[in-house]
């Protein structure tokens, strides 16, 4: 077993070694391969670990000593149980399709830059994968790190536009302050407890002897570590900007997986937010206000990926409102669906744009859904999961959410529900606008237009197919008695915050609400842009298109102001003030001499002078002064 | 003894030299082997064997502290001969009688490390002081030399003065001149007198030891005396003074230390302070030795301060290390051209051998680790502290030790880092080079194993 | 034995090194010299601690009371196989550089490395101090010679800094040793004194000063940026990789076990001076437009750092800050080198004349990004376990103000990954300009150097308990004084 | 108050004038001669002290020879009032107050020490008696007679070395 | 006669002897000011002899002798100091024809 997990990570490592040395000599063909192969060979292994881990229940390898200091030891551990397996699944199958995917998607690219596309992939899929693994939060922070290194990488892969090296350097930028409270809350666990491994501090014991302001303490720095990785407010905006890196990218870190980090660690560490509901409470209202202003703001963005990234953020919101509400089973559950649907849907957009030849800008589309058949109907697919009808996957993990929070607070209910609706508004708002009406873009844009090769094609409909049964596994109760098997699975690490309460009948009658609510805002969404016609946004729809101007809020509060201030300490403290500070000495010095030269007057009469009036005031000191 | 009376002798052979050998290398090796002959009997005497025997008086008495001394000084004195002997012919026609009266300041010098009684120590230090005048004024034509010369009489006859009145006060009150009786007559409230003619002595010394505000002369006489001489006044001669001065206050005023301890805290204070500060300013090379030559009469003045075992056994080392580095630079110094500071600029390109042994004198003038120098002041430094923790005064002389680095790197800079054409001309005989090899090898090993010199004193 | 070699090799090498004239055999020479060093010092390695061989005591100048004693202990073993694995790293670096009287310069930078052994090696107070001068002097002679216009002016600068600085320690070890029951500088007697509160504040601040202005904390750092810019590339490297950690060395080793009570007391007020330094460095080093300038106030952010992790004074915060000591002298090397292949192809440091580098020199490219990021602490580089152990330890640290100096820790981490990225962005990624469009990659001698730096980087990244176990032991004895004196701290 | 006395205060106001008009005096030949009367009285004081040989020492050697030599200078350099050079005065002033000073702090120092009752003998005593003094100089204090040769010796090298026309 | 006289005494003429070389610019006159203050320590020597004679006569018969000898190697030490002092002078007036010490003033600072 412990080999099995090994190789695991190993092989997508090989891939990137082999193909980080090897990308200038090795051909495109061999590359695509290497890259591909080691994945579905992890992806492979981690099919057994599920297996052994349904078996027989999870179990903590121990490789060796990483760090052991005094008291404080931090070993080498890899932690396989239900929850690391799920994750384990979705990380390696869903990286394998845009694996495959990618192989067509960067076919132009230069051999060296898609070895180098490839064994970033690769290193991505390895760190990510010992985010997972990883037995205690040290090398849990490890991955952690390794992802977000990997997300600046590939969103600066095409580092002559300087404009997506500033948004890789945002987005790792971003992470670090996560990160940051991330290790504080490390130190914290050390401190309190002693130990950073899950085994230890998710004991019986050591939960006992935390004392609840500590608790919330840990917990809340461990969610801003967790708003950091998965964009929630206020770390949110790097995410869209993240769109820069190319759309195999966007769909596997920006959508399925990487970002999902956050929920994994919270929900790996539930326990320890079982003992802090002001955390709770936080984490949910957090995640909401998150899903609501993302949903609004996608209302109005133009940029195909744009829209793709603040849906996003906002499902990422309502995983997070799961997690506050205690249904962690939930937030996993959508992790999962999601991870479907919207890699589907960000591979759909980006079979879109390489059809219109790297143009993104969906007001110079439409119509597109005579030529794109494949990628037309997966979309579909994939809007309609997201939108949550019944009974695509969407549908039942959204569901189990929405139920959650109504459990929680019936206000917190109608504002989710309500940003339900905006999802599935803005989703269809970018469908229509996109395949219906007709081409309104230039003559050989429309030329250019064409369905993408099979290695794209096959992916989006492996994960269409994904996105439709993908919910059968958490069926509710209500349905169908022991429907929810990943709930079951999930059990022995999840510890559910307390059983339903509502009665089935406010059950149907939620359910039949919002399924309903939603189609009527698709209908009303087709008859809005069946046939769009580009009109600049105008009023309330230009802060909406401006995204709330966060981002020049953010400048004009931070970092104009840090760079002002660091500015003036280069310029002024530096040199006017210190430096001139330890000159000055020296000058003085040099005054001084000038000085003193002059008391050497070369006149034998001011010489003797001067001796004699230092002998008097030295007899004087000596016989009138001292007693 | 043997040192006192052979070192008259000399003085009285290289007197009629000048008369009877007409070539002025015989007369030259003549004073050399002189002095070689001083060191042997002076080794002699260290090893026991005295080839005179006269009943002093106990008014002089060589131990093993003046013998050592001694010994530091004959050995500078050789060095010093070796490296300038030629230049010394070059100031005058009449350079047996420089010779001779190097011999009777050696003399002079023998007497100031070994004087019983004041008496003694009086001629002694007049015996160095008169040969001194005219050696400052030798150089006629030169009014500068002329006007030092007049300035160093008129102020040293008025220090003298002083001395004689301290002198005749300290008689008064103790009816005898002899330095252990005075020393010996432990009373609780030591009497006026006592302490006014101890003060005058105190001030008349310190101005030989030229230790601020009775340095007022060194500068000047220093710049203006031919270079030759400044070398072997600066460097020798003040090295007795220290000796004689140390030897006076331990010897006399031992017991009444609380006395005077203030005075020279504030003259050593004054001293560094004076001596470093001022010297950043000079733009000549000379003139700035003569301004650190001031600032080490200061450090030598802690071990006054401190007067304990370290501070005898470091005044040693230091009068030792500050002789040898001072006579190099000035052997160098004397080659040169102009002494300004530009005049050694790309010193180093032209005269590599000369600018390095430079280089090593300078670091042990400014007490960097691995040579004499720096042994020394941390002897001073040492004796200062272990001497109930006289923080203040410590610190105070190692910031001036750090403003001295200022001015000796200044040379060093020239030397090395600026663009000129110093000592392209020079022609160096290879004898001059090796001796200068050699006496730095001396500061070095001094530097690293100082017992060399300081076991002598206990054996 | 060893440790003496270690001194006299280099020692005897560099004296040596003067008087061969041929440029060529000098290069060879010095690089073969610093191998030697190199493998004795592996060798001391291997010795199992507490053998005879890794300690020497030799008389000297008894009458005052110092010996030639030198010992190899854990944390000396550290800095001298740094020390050593820098010299030819260094070396093999710069190999293209020449120099006018290049066996002066090779000479005097082997006499250097002597003198760091020897204040990585002695164990008593005046050897001390004059290795430590003996390290200063021949860097004062290598700048002023060899470095850029500015040279003369700002060399001096330094030199009187650090030398007052030295000077003050001078004073300080006689205070301390004027207490010593039987006035001596041996390490052990030092160990044994026991001060009162007054005096270890005064002997603390006089020592101290030394330590800071070697680091150096703020506000006593000014003559370092000018320094490393105007010091030739080579002996920068030296001077920021081995030089610096002098002052955290000594810290560590004549400081904290002699004076605990002050350094306990001091903590605070130290620990908040070089935190405010950290941030400052940082955001001075957004604003830099000189690489070698921007480098020079990152190191300074580093060891603001490590001495804040010192001032923690616990087993977390020690054991980071040694391996740090070694990490980050590898790393800013691995730095160094980068900005001196920039420098000869380029023949600007300016930030804003480059860009677009990554596309023409790929190997440059990712050598230097594999390096930045291990400068910045990126986990499974060697940087992060020291940094990871070093903040645990000032957040688990004994002052009340523990949150906010590990907060003012995390911003500069933060701020580091700012200009980290940055100046990756402005030299090496964007598209080239009219200076860097015909850039030549780099040949097989650097990509070896840089390759060396970046296994040492990976190997101590993922397996850092392999460092960690030497220096536990020290870091206990260092700690265990502190113990000792617990209960006077307490009141 | 005997004649001993009277003599005494006679030669001690005769000496303190002589010596205010040593400096006083414009004229150096002035200054010279008065200086000449300042060592005869004190000559008249050791005489009173009974010090024979140090009066007539005095007498000639100070009086008679070095004077002379100073005079035979001035002289020489035909040094008069009107090349007489003048300090402006309020070096003058200072130096005076400076002086004053030092008398001021010395006489208060030594106004009342421990041996202030004690007398000096005068008129008698035969220390100061040439056969007294001579035998003590060739016995006790020959070493630093012979010494003070050297003295002469080196003055008189030194004369040379200045004085010989090159 | 009483010592303190005779203490007075000197001590005022060696003052007057330093006022004198503090006013006067004739290296001459200054020179004779410093002979002056010799004199008066000579005085204050012989005065003290003749007291230490007069208390411990009875004990030792030369008792005091030395101070009166002392007196006799400062007159000697005079006598050599002159010749060349005034040595001195004269070489200095032959090259600027004064012996005024303002003149002096070719070294400073």
């Amino acid at each position: 077993m412990n080999l099995f997990l090994l190789l695991i990570v190993i092989f997508p490592l090989a891939g990137f070694l082999v193909n980080g040395l090897g990308r200038n000599f090795l051909g495109k063909r061999f590359i695509a391969f290497n890259a591909c192969g080691q994945i579905l060979a992890s992806f492979v292994f981690s099919i057994i670990a599920f297996l052994t881990v349904k078996e027989n229940g999870g179990q903590v390898i121990n490789y060796f000593d990483f760090i052991n200091v005094g008291s404080l030891k931090i070993p080498f551990e890899f932690q396989i149980d239900q929850l690391s397996s799920i994750f384990l699944l979705i990380i390696t199958g869903v990286g394998f399709l845009i694996h495959v995917y990618s192989t067509g998607y960067m076919k132009e690219e230069s051999h060296e830059h898609y070895g180098r596309y490839f064994s970033y992939l690769n290193l991505f899929v390895f760190s990510m994968l010992m985010l997972v693994l990883g037995g205690n939060f040290v090398i849990m922070f490890i991955g952690w790190e390794g992802v977000g290194l990997c997300s600046y990488l590939l969103i600066g892969f095409w580092f002559k536009k300087q404009e997506y090296n500033k948004a890789a350097n945002k987005a790792f930028i971003m992470n670090r302050i996560g990160d940051l409270a991330f290790l504080i809350a490390i130190f914290y666990l050390i401190a309190r407890v002693g130990s950073v491994s899950f085994s230890e501090i998710f004991s019986a014991a050591s939960l006992a002897k935390l004392q609840a302001t500590d608790a919330t303490i840990i917990t809340l720095l461990l969610f801003v570590g967790a708003t950091g990785k998965s964009a929630q407010i206020p770390l949110y905006t790097w995410l869209p900007d993240a769109m820069a890196g190319p759309t195999p990218v966007s769909a596997l870190i920006h959508a399925a997986t990487m970002v999902t980090a956050g929920i994994y660690m919270i929900a790996r560490s539930n326990l320890l937010y079982n003992l802090a509901p002001v955390t709770m409470d936080i984490v949910a209202y957090v995640g909401l206000a998150t899903a609501l202003l993302a949903a609004t703001i996608a209302l109005k963005q133009n940029d195909i990926k744009k829209v793709l990234a603040y849906s996003t953020v906002s499902q990422l919101g309502f995983m997070f409102l799961a997690l506050g509400c205690g249904a962690y089973t939930a937030a996993v559950f959508h992790v999962m669906t999601h991870a479907f649907f919207k890699a589907l849907l960000f591979l759909g957009s980006g079979s879109v744009i390489h059809a219109m030849g790297g143009k993104q800008d969906i007001r110079n589309m439409g119509g597109l859904s005579k030529k794109l058949k494949i990628t037309f109907l997966t979309f579909v697919i994939g809007c309609i999961a997201i939108a949550g009808i019944p009974p695509f996957s969407g549908f039942f993990s959204k569901d189990a959410i929405l139920l959650s929070a109504f459990e929680k607070n019936p206000v917190l209910y109608g504002i989710a529900l309500f940003t339900a609706l905006l999802t599935a508004f803005y989703m269809f708002r970018l469908l229509f606008i996109t395949f219906s009406g007709k081409f309104r873009g230039t003559q050989e844009q429309e030329h250019h237009v064409h369905e993408s090769p099979v290695s794209m094609t096959i992916p989006l409909i492996i994960l269409a197919l994904l996105s439709i049964i993908g919910g059968f596994v958490g069926i509710p109760e209500v349905f169908m008695h022991g429907g929810d098997q990943l709930g079951e699975f999930l059990s022995p690490v999840i510890k559910q915050h307390g059983e339903h309460t509502v009665s089935h009948s406010t059950e149907y009658m939620l359910m039949g609400l919002s399924s309903g609510l939603v189609i009527a805002m698709i209908i009303f969404a087709w008859f809005k842009f069946r046939n769009y016609q580009r009109k600049e946004a105008t009023g309330f729809g230009k802060v909406l298109e401006n995204k709330w101007y966060v981002d020049e809020m953010y400048d004009m509060i931070i970092v104009n102001p840090l760079n002002k201030f660091g500015g003036f300490l280069k310029s002024v403290i530096e040199k006017s003030v210190i430096d001139d500070l330890v000159n000055g000495v020296g000058r003085l010095v040099n005054y001084g001499s000038r000085q003193m030269r002059l008391l050497q007057s070369g006149q034998v009469g001011n010489y003797v002078l001067l001796m004699v009036v230092s002998m008097v005031l030295i007899f004087a000191i000596q016989f009138f002064l001292r007693k | 003894m043997n040192a006192l009376i052979l070192s008259a002798i000399l003085g009285v052979v290289m007197m009629f030299s000048g008369i009877l050998l007409k070539s002025k290398a015989m007369i030259r090796n003549l004073a050399i082997g002189g002095i070689v002959l001083l060191l042997l009997v002076n080794f002699l005497e260290m090893s026991g064997t005295v080839l005179f025997r006269i009943d002093t008086k106990e008014m002089i008495a060589f131990d093993s502290f003046s013998l050592l001394f001694n010994s530091i000084a004959f050995v500078s004195t050789l060095i010093y001969l070796l490296l300038s002997a030629r230049d010394i012919e070059k100031v005058g026609v009449n350079y047996a009688d420089y010779f001779a009266l190097i011999f009777f300041i050696l003399c002079g010098i023998t007497l100031t490390s070994s004087f019983k009684s004041l008496l003694i120590l009086f001629l002694g230090i007049e015996i160095i002081s008169i040969p001194l005048y005219i050696l400052t004024g030798s150089d006629k034509r030169n009014l500068k030399s002329n006007e030092a010369s007049l300035k160093y009489f008129l102020l040293g006859a008025f220090s003298t003065g002083l001395m004689l009145m301290g002198i005749a006060l300290i008689y008064g009150a103790m009816g005898t001149f002899s330095t252990d009786s005075i020393g010996a007559f432990t009373e609780t409230k030591p009497s006026a007198l006592l302490i006014a003619g101890m003060l005058l002595l105190l001030f008349s010394m310190s101005f030989k030891a030229s230790v601020a505000p009775f340095h007022f002369w060194t500068p000047d006489v220093y710049d203006g005396a031919p270079t030759v001489f400044t070398s072997f006044m600066a460097t020798i001669v003040k090295a007795a003074v220290f000796i004689a001065f140390i030897r006076l206050f331990d010897g006399s005023f031992g017991f009444r230390q609380n006395q005077w301890q203030l005075f020279i805290a504030i003259l050593t204070a004054a001293t560094l302070f004076i001596g470093n500060i001022t010297a950043v300013f000079q733009q000549s090379v000379k003139r700035m030795l003569a301004y650190s030559s001031i600032a080490q009469a200061g450090f030598m003045m802690l071990s006054l301060f401190a007067m304990n075992t370290d501070a005898k056994e470091g005044l040693l080392l230091y009068t030792a290390a500050y002789s040898f580095a001072t006579i190099g630079i000035f052997a160098v110094l004397i080659k040169m051209k102009d002494f300004t500071f530009d005049g050694f600029n790309g010193f180093a390109k032209h005269q590599p051998l000369l600018a390095a042994t430079t280089t090593i004198f300078l670091l042990s003038l400014a007490g960097i680790p691995l040579t004499a120098g720096f042994l020394s002041k941390f002897y001073m430094l040492k004796a200062v502290m272990i001497n109930d923790k006289n923080l203040w005064l410590g610190i105070f002389a190692v910031l001036m030790a750090a403003v001295s680095v200022y001015y000796y790197f200044r040379v060093i800079q020239a030397m090395y880092f600026k663009e000129g054409n110093a000592g392209q001309t020079l022609e160096i005989s290879p004898a001059f080079k090796w001796t200068l090899v050699l006496l730095a090898a001396l500061v070095i090993l001094l530097g690293i194993f100082p017992g060399l010199l300081l076991n002598w004193l206990y054996f | 034995m060893i440790p003496v070699l270690l001194i006299l090799i280099p020692l005897l090498a560099g004296l040596a090194t003067f008087f061969i004239k041929n440029e060529k055999i000098v290069r060879l020479w010095s690089l073969g010299v610093s191998l030697i060093t190199l493998v004795v010092s592996i060798i001391g390695l291997s010795v199992n601690d507490g053998s005879s061989y890794l300690s020497f005591h030799g008389e000297w100048m008894q009458t005052i009371g110092s010996s030639f004693s030198v010992k190899l202990d854990g944390m000396g073993q550290l800095l001298c196989l740094l020390n050593a694995i820098a010299y030819p790293l260094v070396i093999l670096a710069t190999w293209k550089n020449t120099y006018k009287k290049s066996n002066n310069f090779f000479a005097l930078m082997i006499l250097a490395q002597a003198g760091m052994m020897g204040v990585f090696l002695a164990t008593d107070a005046l050897l001390f101090y004059f290795f430590w001068e003996l390290a200063l002097i021949p860097m004062y002679f290598l700048c002023s010679q060899w470095g850029g216009e500015k040279r003369i002016a700002v060399t001096f600068k330094f030199f009187i800094y650090t030398f007052i600085g030295s000077l003050f320690m001078l004073i300080g070890i006689l205070y301390i040793y004027s207490h010593t029951p039987d006035h001596s500088f041996s390490l052990e007697s030092f160990y044994s004194t026991v001060l009162s509160k007054k005096d270890q504040t005064i002997a603390f601040w006089l020592v101290f000063v030394a330590f800071a202005i070697k680091m150096p904390i703020f506000p006593l750092h000014t003559w370092q940026p000018d320094t490393y810019e105007q010091a030739p590339t080579a002996t920068t490297m030296i001077l920021s990789g081995v030089m610096v950690k002098m002052g955290i060395f000594g810290m560590l080793r004549w400081l904290f076990p002699v004076l605990p009570i002050a350094s306990y007391q001091w903590a605070d007020f130290i620990t908040s001076a070089a935190l405010i330094g950290v941030i400052y460095a940082s955001l001075i080093a957004i604003k830099q437009n000189d690489l070698k300038r921007l480098i020079a106030y990152s190191s300074i952010a580093h060891i603001g750092l490590m001495c804040a992790a010192a001032f923690a004074q616990n087993t977390s915060s020690l054991q980071g800050l040694m391996i740090q000591m070694f990490n980050h002298g590898i790393n800013i090397i691995g730095l160094w080198i980068v900005v001196d292949l920039i420098e000869k192809q380029f023949g600007t440091r300016k930030i804003s004349e480059l860009g677009g580098i990554a596309q023409k020199a790929p190997a440059l490219a990712i050598l230097l990004v594999i390096v930045a990021l291990a400068n910045i602490a990126l986990p499974l580089t060697n940087a992060f376990p020291g940094e990871f152990l070093m903040f645990n330890g000032i957040f688990s640290s004994k002052t009340n103000y523990y949150l906010w100096f590990t907060v003012m820790a995390g911003m500069g981490i933060i701020l580091g990954a700012v200009y980290t990225l940055n100046m990756i962005r402005k030299v090496f990624y964007g598209n080239t300009n009219e200076l860097t469009s015909n850039t030549k990659d780099i040949k097989w001698k650097e990509k070896l150097v840089l390759g060396i730096i970046v296994v040492i980087i990976f190997c101590f990244g993922i397996y850092p308990q392999l460092l960690l176990n030497e220096t536990s032991d020290v870091v206990k004895t260092i700690l265990d004084k502190f113990e000792i004196f617990r209960f006077t701290i307490q009141k | 108050m005997n004649i001993t006395q009277i003599l005494f205060w006679l030669l001690s106001v005769v000496a303190l004038f002589s010596a205010l008009m040593v400096i006083t005096s414009k004229n150096p030949v002035y200054s010279v001669l008065w200086l000449i009367v300042t060592f005869f009285s004190l000559s008249g004081h050791y005489i009173l002290l009974n010090a024979q040989f140090l009066a007539i020492v005095n007498i000639i050697v100070y009086a008679g020879a070095i004077m002379v030599l100073f005079l035979f200078v001035i002289m020489l350099m035909n040094l008069n009032k009107e090349t007489e050079p003048q300090k402006n005065r309020w070096l003058k002033m200072a130096g005076a107050v400076a002086g004053g000073c030092l008398l001021l702090v010395l006489v208060a120092a030594l106004k009342d020490t421990d041996i202030k009752q004690q007398q000096a003998l005068v008129n008698e005593g035969s220390i100061g008696l040439i056969k007294n003094l001579g035998k003590e100089l060739f016995t006790t204090y020959v070493v630093p007679f012979e010494i003070s040769s050297v003295l002469f010796l080196s003055a008189m090298v030194g004369a040379v070395v200045i004085g010989k026309k090159e | 006669m009483p010592i303190n006289y005779y203490i007075f005494l000197s001590i005022a003429l060696f003052t007057i002897g330093i006022v004198g070389v503090l006013t006067r610019r004739n290296a001459i006159i200054i020179f004779m000011c410093i002979e002056l203050m010799l004199n008066a320590v000579n005085l204050l020597l012989v005065a003290f002899s003749k007291m230490h004679y007069l208390k411990s006569a009875a004990v030792n018969a030369t008792a005091g002798a030395d101070g009166q000898i002392f007196v006799f190697f400062i007159m000697v030490v005079a006598a050599a100091e002159v010749s060349v002092g005034l040595a001195i002078i004269v070489m200095m007036y032959r090259n600027i024809h004064s012996v005024d010490v303002n003149f002096l003033n070719r070294l400073k600072h």
